[in-house]
């Protein structure tokens, strides 16, 4: 085959996959929902300790405290690397 | 005088009069940082990839990549890394463990997933349906860059810039057409950078305000999906494991990328059990690998590779991309909304493009811009994750016909 | 149409239907998961396997590990990782410089090392002596298995399981039987998830109340040991040094794992000073080591290899060196019994199987189920610990003999 | 030798030598106190900074209250990922 | 050219090569200082958070506190690592 | 009988014998760890370093780093990666592949360059041309080497270790003379940690009191300096990448050093955008090459190759190199007093050398012995900085002629 003609074959191919995937993420995403809650349930309740939704609000300051503490402590030998970007 | 004369030789003054085209790689470069830096133009990758360039348009640094030509022996056989490293120097040592292997991209996908939260699609799944549309970008490209000369593999790794997905381009081209890596993942991650002028370009070339207008919020009122998610947690443990498996069983191709991106997911919602390794997933290893990844994608345009016209065509071409991908997305909502009662807002379609989620922020500004209480981000980030999972299923289509 | 013929060539639909292995094996995957995930199974090791295993048996995928005689020229030369890459994809490229190195297994001790104390073995030195009863199930389980048609190197693999050490099956299998790493691995992980179930029914079966009933703090006050450690860092610095060079005298082949181990003991005892690499150990290394382990291990496990009778064997074989591992400790407690006034509660010696720090945790529950007031986890951490030493020396032996 | 007579050897030099080296752990370590006893003798006292001893005890809601902190302050890009696991 | 010869001649190219980079660094320096005061100007007062230049400063023990928090709320399975050195 | 008699063959008690040197260098191993541990010398190298050692010459171990002659195969052939880990052991594994291939040193000055601060160098920029002088031990050293029968290679990189820089020693000495690795970074290390004697030394010997009581900022007060840095950021992002094109014009062969020195730098700078790759190049990159740099050129200390009059020599000529390049720092302001108004303390010339920051320290706790109000750091960290970029372009000199 030429290569205009594999081009065209690749469109079809291609956005033929593409929509034919994604079609399968919706079904997919719909059934495992389905699934989850006729066979699996309501998530308890009670959780395990989930660091990334904390509960208590503060005073944004006192973060910068900490940082401060961590620095006075260390004599500016150390610092907070780890308040990190998700 | 012998010495002076020994140390002019040392110098790389002559190479440079010899081949200007070392200076204006070295003015590449710094434009770059310049983008990197005072721009913020994806700065985590464009500014390794600048200093990259710089590197390796230091005549005699040895920092250079070589063609591969000069690492294979003939018969399937290639020098192996300890010769590469002692002939050609540590860029190419790492560039050939790393790039040439295809290791990087997919590591970098797993923390991607690691990442990335398909809550936002789980919670309107239909729309993730969007993100198909919106690699149209890749196919047309791919068929105007055969017209202009170029071959199917350079064409394909070219089109693959309409996926709007920097890992995924840079795999496809490591598979298909390794020579064009420099300009194609430098046009990858400027366009994503430049998001917020191409997409509002799109939009206001395509859709009306009255579309624009449409409120995703008053229409779930309208319409209410049926679906109720009870245990959300379970469902996203669930569903990398069961994606997986039946798209690879499609595209097996794509799985080095979406296997990655699924066990980086699967690894981030278990949660604190493999906490050590989703930590390691995106911290450690993500950050060594865009660093590496980085620099040595830098290190592959020196002068003799980038300076050639394909490299402009490259630059134009992936610009189009972008452009029909984001109009495809926008077309496939129109379309649905002739269909349908419940319309959808074509900003949704936009986001299938990917770029997450700077694609979402910018969508959701413009819808803000014409109406202040139509908050779509939520429903942008359904089509913008499925967009993700849309390009490396056409990058996986691509390799499969074409390596 | 033939769009659509190569649409279907593409997918890995005929593959599956050509070998419904591929979708028993994804079962098994799926399987590993669930244990890992819901029923808490090692979960930072069996999730990793069992995605490998997933990965792996996606036909088409290409991401899994080949058999060794695919990678050998002959005469002692091998194909170069990036001739390994190129023909076998990313997942073999990993294995093979990881993994059939013998890189990772040291480097996961080095590791471990750097997260033991060796406080408790220390305060209780000669409970050490009950590490060594408990490798019985090792050597028994090798004889075994040669009666059932293994080879000797098979055997000792096999048997090693019941060291009830990962790192240490993996490596003595990396050098003894690499064909078989993928079950051997998950047996010894497996098992070691189950000690909460095998400890008591050993200990059930060979112990009577009154052995389980000696209260091990009682005996301390009755008969005093007379060493009181006055600097317990300067020994817990000096220990690893002094044990690894006494210790890689009698069993050199013991090095690349005692070595790391005590390594990464003493830079954690050093302190301070060392931290970063501290840090290192325990942190990027170790977690980065853990994922790649994982996966690769899993990935070897592809349905050609895995569905063999000798997998059943591996599973009934690990589990019984566990079982006799766990016997051997307690009859070396009952037999010190014998001999001394100052009893010792045959617990003890089943805790020197390893498995740290599970088998104390179990040990200690059992112990005060009989009496609430015996608490003897510090007791069962010194046979414990130092079960991790005999296993490596065990291992040391069946390499150094058989290699 | 036949493969039987091997696996009989290694069960003989396996668990010798693993009593052997156990013995020796023993030995050492006694040796290894003994010796620091005699000529290294009592830890100083005040030490370094040992950050894996914390003395004094406070409410573990504090945690919860630095995390959101961190939290607020990052607006949800940062988090506290290093309290690991050890 | 012997071995002296070269010796003597890495003498005087090494030092001369060594003067000359170093006499660019104080050049250098001093043009992009001079370059930058003439066409980029002043450092935005304002600038984006900085968290190695905590403002706040706090009692130190505050910091052991914090460890503390940490340790009890993860039993004695968590600590704080990354108050790391710099 | 027969089981003790292999047993017997098993150990390494027969080869210890047979060569005693293996013992020395267990001692000398022990030596090392305590001047790390208790002495605290440069704890975060020697410790690595002293456990390599002692892994290196167990008997049996298989630790111990090959000469090259054992991994080329002719023609410019060497064994691949996976031949050398399975002819030779994990640990000519990671040095083959980390050391030999030149990549560790120039990813540590990554990371040490992500820990330089320019600012103070930046702002007493005519201080940083006492970094020059203070090369002068490289170059007499390297001299009297040849003199004593060492090749001009050997020679160079015995010099080297005047630039009292760790990673630019090993660096050179790997591409020069890699047979004298090990002594010449536990020189370079040893003496480096030994700054808080030798300079003191050689300042003794050189300064009058009138010298030492020289008071700069009293100085700075006289004769002030006209340039003020208005904008220190962009200063400071601008000067790496200026510097690094401008050097590596004059010595393309410092570009793997200084190039990656001033990438470290050039992220650092930028700051919170890229603050993943700079905390990736600091943290889990640095420690984990200097954890492997440690114990790999450790290993390259076996019996066979250490136990040389060589040795002895390194150990004697690295000193004189140390004191020689003081020397040479003292000189040359001693030189700029001469024909300036405005007078320098000898103390900025003797930092010249590097070892940053421990040299500055040093001169500060000098200068304030003479005159407490005398606090002189900043201006001894201009030299100290500008001597670690002399000694990469002394390196790049020596490598780049005799290569
Ligand atoms: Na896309
Ligand atoms: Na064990
Ligand atoms: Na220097």
């Amino acid at each position: 085959m030429n290569q205009m003609g594999i081009a065209f074959e690749l469109l079809g191919v291609g956005m033929i996959t593409v929509f034919v995937i994604l079609a399968l993420v919706v079904i997919l995403g719909n059934g495992i929902i389905m699934f989850v809650n006729k066979f699996i349930g309501e998530e308890p309740k009670v959780q395990a300790v989930d660091s990334s939704s904390p509960v208590v609000t503060i005073n944004p300051q006192k973060l910068a405290a900490i940082v401060s503490a961590v620095s006075n402590v260390t004599k500016g030998a150390g610092r907070v690397t780890n308040v990190e970007k998700q | 005088m012998g010495i002076l004369e020994n140390l002019y030789k040392m110098t790389a003054i002559q190479d440079i009069i010899g081949n200007p085209g070392y200076l204006l790689m070295l003015a590449i470069g710094a434009f770059l940082l310049y983008l990197g830096i005072r721009k913020q133009y994806e700065p985590l990758l464009l500014v390794p990839i600048a200093f990259g360039v710089i590197l390796a348009n230091l005549p005699g640094g040895n920092m250079g990549v070589v063609p591969s030509n000069l690492i294979e022996l003939g018969e399937g056989h290639t020098k192996n890394l300890l010769e590469i490293a002692h002939d050609h120097g540590i860029m190419n040592f790492l560039y050939y463990s790393l790039i040439k292997t295809g290791f990087l991209p997919p590591i970098i996908f797993m923390g991607i997933g690691a990442l990335t939260d398909f809550g936002p699609m789980l919670r309107n799944l239909k729309l993730a349906f969007f993100g198909a549309a919106a690699q149209l970008g890749i196919f047309t490209v791919l068929i105007s860059a055969i017209l202009l000369g170029f071959t199917a593999k350079e064409a394909a790794s070219l089109g693959i810039i309409g996926g709007a997905d920097g890992p995924t381009a840079i795999y496809t081209t490591i598979k298909l057409a390794p020579h064009l890596l420099g300009p194609i993942a430098i046009a990858a991650y400027s366009y994503m950078a430049l998001v917020p002028v191409i997409i509002p370009l799109v939009v206001r070339l395509t859709c009306t305000n009255k579309e624009l207008l449409i409120n995703m919020k008053e229409m779930d009122k309208k319409y209410p999906s049926k679906v109720k998610i009870k245990n959300l947690r379970a469902v996203k443990i669930a569903f990398p494991i069961v994606l997986g498996i039946v798209v690879s069983i499609f595209v097996p191709s794509s799985v080095p990328l979406l296997g990655m991106l699924l066990f980086g997911n699967l690894i981030k919602e278990i949660g604190i059990n493999v906490a050590r390794l989703t930590e390691a997933a995106t911290g450690s290893i993500l950050n060594t690998a865009t660093i590496f990844l980085g620099l040595t994608v830098g290190a592959t345009m020196t002068a003799e590779v980038f300076l050639d016209f394909k490299t402009i065509m490259i630059i134009v071409g992936g610009f189009l991309a972008f452009a029909i991908s984001i109009f495809g997305g926008v077309m496939a909502v129109k379309i649905a909304n002739l269909f349908n009662k419940k319309k959808i807002n074509p900003l949704i379609g936009a986001t299938g493009l990917s770029a997450v989620p700077m694609a979402s922020r910018v969508a959701n500004d413009i819808a803000l811009k014409y109406d202040s209480s139509n908050h779509i981000l939520q429903y942008c980030m359904s089509s913008n994750i499925s967009g993700v999972i849309g390009s490396a299923v056409a990058a996986g289509v691509l390799i499969s016909f074409l390596q």
